[in-house]
């Protein structure tokens, strides 16, 4: 086995930058197998989410993120638990990445007590320690986490805001608005559209008069990576990072893909073929790739990838079980944090009849 | 006949774009999609690019150039994917289109329709289910509908289109794959409801229950239910939040001399508010045996489990619980 | 010793400042400029770049900014220039603020503060003249007060900035101006008021009048007015309009056995319309000797003109009036 | 007398533009005495509206136009009555020169019958036949201006919508909303950044990240263009007016002053000094340097010159006296013009006993 590799990653377009970012990057064995482990997790989670959903285990809104792996997966490995994080609906690879557990994740989308918001966020919602969420209005993340590295420098840290949203999002005029006064203030803002090609059903040509987002910053600096390689992100991020601390905004790119529709509803067949889909998948599968990648490198074998994917299998069954065995939120849960507060209070139910109880803040 | 919900609005639409070539629909995912809940389906490839139009996911932009285009003289129908997004443009529907006829002393005429889903749907949480009746109930200078069925749909967003004021028609997601029968009347191309008037869904004589929206029909229900109890239940449907038939509901209640009002959303300054105040500042009110109450949403941000969300919304046990206190009927038990 | 309103919220936000340092203002003109209306006057020679901030015209941007802040542990005072550019960031103010505490299950705090003028100034017409008391007091997770005088400016102010939860601080820019006396209690650094608490401002046997903001004192004066003429009114300064502390109100009407609520925003969907509901639905209805009325602003855009202004909205006669009518006492021909 | 000359203007910086507006232009004799005695009226009505604010015959929000009149004067020469205008609240100057008799516009901001809102609409709000405003609401103009861009191309008709917006309002994300879509749109837009270095109190470098507003479209051709000089001003318009039409929208920024403080509440000398405000004045005066020009051209002497100026203010006078003498709105028309409607409505008044009636619409 050997502990350290080093790779090429595909060249990253620059905006308005002087240096840009390695070419090459090199990674240690730990690291790889934790990388391509999350990976896989998040993958597995998603699909078992999507088989769930279709046992009508779970309801709503519910969006994977399968395919997008590395791009959480990239970026959380550039940062310290200290940096916050902050995206759109499409949340659940984040939750992960960011240290909620399987169970929890899917106890959320299941709507049980177990859940990381109680159940009472679902799949938009989820949220932990340096991780804002979560969020279904598109766009609205932005400002917030514009509003998170204003904090950051308010109190003169040297950890740094990730606000991510997608392509569709990318046309959102509150994002414009968050840009202009992220670079007047140096905010240590790093801003990150991942541009998996589609908003809902309108590919980005019919939605962005540019489609080049990493250069919609304008003043701003940016960088286009390939958001299929883990690699590229953590190096970009890398870099992105060392920028926001000290200079201010930067804006990053990741060029990706989902694999399956919006949403639940949709089949993401109208808008896009079934080719288009199968050439990603086979090609450019962010977690294919790197098994291919740590395997050349010497740091695992096959066999070892084989046990490796058998455990998370596992993993994600028996988080799956736990999840399940949770069971509703209590009935009262449903007046409580609504407010911060000591108090009990009285909340006014369907009927004037039956009041419902907000109790204290734990 | 039977028709969806759905088709409804979809017809309503294809029918007024068909009448009348300055009608145009924009909205995220309208055109090819055939619209996120396929409200517009087909209408983009009958009428192609230029009258069917999916807008990037830019809210504020896109309402503000529907307002202009109506101020320009076309008819724009603007789709909000789903109304909780409106909020996004809701200064273009309040400062640029309800008050800018007003403004000008009468110059600027802006003809747009708003429409999207309003209220809950089911399992999405507080950001995605919210009922906007009662805030755009509040502004003069726009008309407000909520349509129930079918039948309504088709004439309220049809009258809607031919509105020469600013117009905001709250559709309900939860009621576009419902059916409902349809007259032969309403399937007429010039099919059109006056804005601004009620419905008696169901005459009755005990009490009277006035909704909106998918509520009428949760009355519609609670109705049957207490009928075989030997209480009669009058039903009305709004069908308009602004202008409001304050008269259909008074007349109702002069016979009933009991009122509840029932909604989806949020209690404080809502549609029932509005009622009960009028009502007790009107000739009804010496009429109302008991005092009139509301039957609304829980007075909290949405929660997505199925049970809370469930407790969050009413009811048909929540009706028939306050029917039978205000005509002071113990209720069994299990209705509680 | 006698207080602006004006100063009443810059001392506020001055000693707040002072006490924690995670406080900070931001909005537009609030630092170099000192406040489009000056409230902030001094605060940026005092606290400097980092802690008064200038933002550009971008109310969502900064909203949103606040938001953000306020998730990470600071607590933003956020001002509008006026409430009514808030509807460009109104979806942050709901979906962003007022949801995601209950969203997050309790883990996401959003400590932030929203302020600014409200409702109508003098001469700005439809556009700037909006009163948004209903609006956000609709929503829950949101609390909302709507001071009248200086002591309540100080102590709700004060109150909100302490308080973890979003609060939506609705001033009134005609009263900026206005100087009011003042306790020493009041002038204390940790004078706080109560969220959610009504205020008796003057005991009355007649008649409640119930109102928020600039109307509190034509109510006072309308009182004065009636008290000449043997008519004694209970006026009641609401000060917080979420929570709504309808149990101060329904005390006065069992004392009073009449109600009339008095605001400057729109009739429907309005504060008097929840205060009328809450009443009817509640212990003091039965109370009532005469039905409960409002007093509001006309159903209309504002217009520009003054002769137009004027009568849009509610001025001493219309109280008067109504007081009058609810008595039964004839009014004099001039007043009508 | 001559009845035609030549000037060069000051080079137009462009932004993605292949083509370049001319640096010279040739006018007539009645055109440049049409301009200078336009841009005289309009600094004269302003000037008359600052005397009565101050005598208080004025009120509440008043935003004048002096030191900006070659902006609206420039533009309007290079459209025709076909084509639209939309503009924020500094609105006077536009509303005249869309064809508001000046009486009209006075009484308006007197609250009279005669105004050319019936009184209802003040200083922000001033409308004609295809100018629709004033708008109070900063950055709002601007997709209501695309909206209307729109219209011209869902008709196939050659004409385009000028929407103006200060550099304050430029950082607006609406504005990129617009952009955006009239961008992948094509719409016959021309979107114009009236930057007068101030929005309210704040400079231009505080308030937006990057000042070369010229440039923030992005993806649409930009032109930065002396807005103090009429002509340059007429000459970037022709030149956008034609790219519009042909290939879509297009970005001009007048650089420009405005003399009066942000509205009748600011003196205007808390953010910026005397001496900058005096020397611009006496360099850059729109009016005095095209006077310079059409004497210097031979159009007019000194003579006519004073004749013209005394002839302007006289019409101010009479048309001061003319909206004096209007009188209030009648109290009946508190309630008309809410609604275009067949029938007459009635109105909630301030209490239940009064109610308002709204007339059927003319
Ligand atoms: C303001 C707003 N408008 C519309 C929607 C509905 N909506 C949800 S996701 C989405 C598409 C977003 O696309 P993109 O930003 O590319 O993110 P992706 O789904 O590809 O991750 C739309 C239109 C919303 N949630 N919020
Ligand atoms: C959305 C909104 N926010 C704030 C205001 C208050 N306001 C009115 S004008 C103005 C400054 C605008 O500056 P600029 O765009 O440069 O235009 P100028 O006044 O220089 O013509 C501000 C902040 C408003 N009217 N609308
Ligand atoms: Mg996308
Ligand atoms: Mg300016």
């Amino acid at each position: 086995y050997s502990v350290e590799a080093t790779f090429p990653i595909k060249p990253i377009d620059t905006h308005k930058l002087e240096n840009t970012p390695a070419t090459e990057v090199q990674i240690n064995k730990d690291d790889a197998i934790s990388y391509y482990t999350k990976m896989q997790i998040i993958r597995r989670m998603e699909l078992k989410a999507d088989q769930l959903y279709k046992q009508k285990i779970i309801r709503g809104f519910c969006h994977l993120y399968d395919g997008q792996e590395a791009c959480c997966a990239g970026i959380e490995a550039s940062l310290t638990p200290k940096d916050d994080v902050i995206t759109a609906y499409r949340a659940h690879g984040w939750a992960y990445i960011r240290g909620v557990p399987v169970c929890n994740i899917l106890a959320e989308l299941f709507g049980r007590k177990l859940g990381c918001a109680k159940g009472k966020g679902g799949s938009m919602h989820m949220y932990s320690k340096n991780f804002y969420g979560g969020n279904g209005i598109v766009g609205a993340q932005v400002p917030l986490g514009a509003g998170i590295a204003f904090a950051h420098k308010y109190r003169n840290s040297d950890t740094v805001t990730v606000a991510c949203y997608g392509d569709g999002a990318a046309n959102q005029g509150q994002i414009f608005e968050s840009f202009n006064m992220s670079q007047l203030w140096k905010l240590p803002a790093i801003f990150v559209c991942e541009n998996n090609r589609y908003g809902m059903g309108t590919s980005v040509e019919r939605a962005s008069a540019s489609t080049d987002y990493f250069t919609r910053g304008d003043y701003i600096p940016g960088l286009r990576v390939d958001g299929m390689d883990v690699l590229a992100v953590r190096e970009a991020t890398r870099f992105a990072k060392e920028h926001a601390v000290k200079e201010g905004p930067i804006l990053m790119e990741l060029v990706t893909y989902r694999y399956h529709g919006h949403s639940m509803s949709d089949p993401g067949t109208s808008y896009r073929t079934r080719d288009e889909v199968k050439e990603i998948r086979q090609n450019l599968d962010p977690i294919m790739n790197f098994r291919e990648k740590i395997i050349s490198a010497g740091f695992v074998t096959k066999q070892d990838v084989a046990t490796i994917d058998a455990e998370v299998k596992q993993h994600v069954e028996n988080e799956t079980a736990k999840a399940l065995a949770s069971t509703e939120p209590d009935f009262d849960q449903i007046a409580c944090d609504i407010y911060v507060t000591d108090t009990p209070l009285s909340i006014r139910s369907c009927n004037i009849y039956n009041q419902l109880h907000h109790q204290p803040s734990v | 006949t039977e028709m969806y919900v759905r088709d409804a609005l979809n017809s309503a639409m294809d029918e007024e774009m068909n009448r009348d070539n300055t009608v145009f629909l924009m909205g995220e995912e309208v055109a090819q999609y055939d619209g996120a809940y396929k409200v517009s389906r087909g209408l983009w490839r009958k009428y192609g690019d230029q009258r069917v139009i999916d807008t990037p996911i830019t809210e504020s932009g896109f309402a503000g150039m529907a307002v202009g285009a109506a101020m320009a003289g076309l008819k724009p129908i603007c789709e909000f994917m789903t109304f909780n997004f409106s909020m996004q443009a809701i200064d273009h529907v309040i400062n640029s289109a309800a008050k800018s006829h007003y403004m000008s002393g009468g110059m600027v005429t802006v003809p747009v329709v708003f429409r999207g889903p309003n209220g809950a749907a089911a399992g999405v949480a507080a950001q995605h289910s919210q009922c906007f009746a009662a805030w755009y109930g509040h502004c003069p200078g726009l008309k407000v509908v909520s349509p129930f069925n079918s039948e309504d749909c088709r004439g309220l967003l049809k009258a809607a289109i031919r509105d020469t004021n600013p117009v905001v028609v709250l559709e309900n997601e939860l009621m576009y794959g419902t059916a409902f029968p349809v007259s032969d009347e309403a399937m007429s191309e010039d099919f059109l409801i006056e804005i601004g008037k009620a419905k008696v869904e169901r005459v009755g004589k005990h009490v009277t229950l006035v909704s909106h929206s998918r509520p009428v029909g949760q009355c519609l229900e609670a109705a049957e239910q207490l009928a075989s109890e030997g209480i009669d239940c009058e039903v009305i449907n709004l069908r308009s939040i602004r202008p409001l038939d304050i008269e259909t509901v008074q007349q109702s209640v002069m016979k009933t001399n009991h009122l509840i009002s029932v909604e989806g959303g949020w209690p404080m300054f809502g549609i029932g508010s509005e009622v009960c105040a009028q009502i007790m500042e009107g000739p009804a009110f010496d009429y109302l045996d008991a005092p009139a109450i509301r039957v609304t949403g829980a007075d909290i941000p949405m929660p997505y489990a199925q049970v809370l969300e469930d407790g969050a919304l009413p009811g048909v046990k929540d009706i028939v619980l306050s029917v039978k206190k205000t005509l002071h009927i113990q209720p069994m038990t299990d209705t509680a």
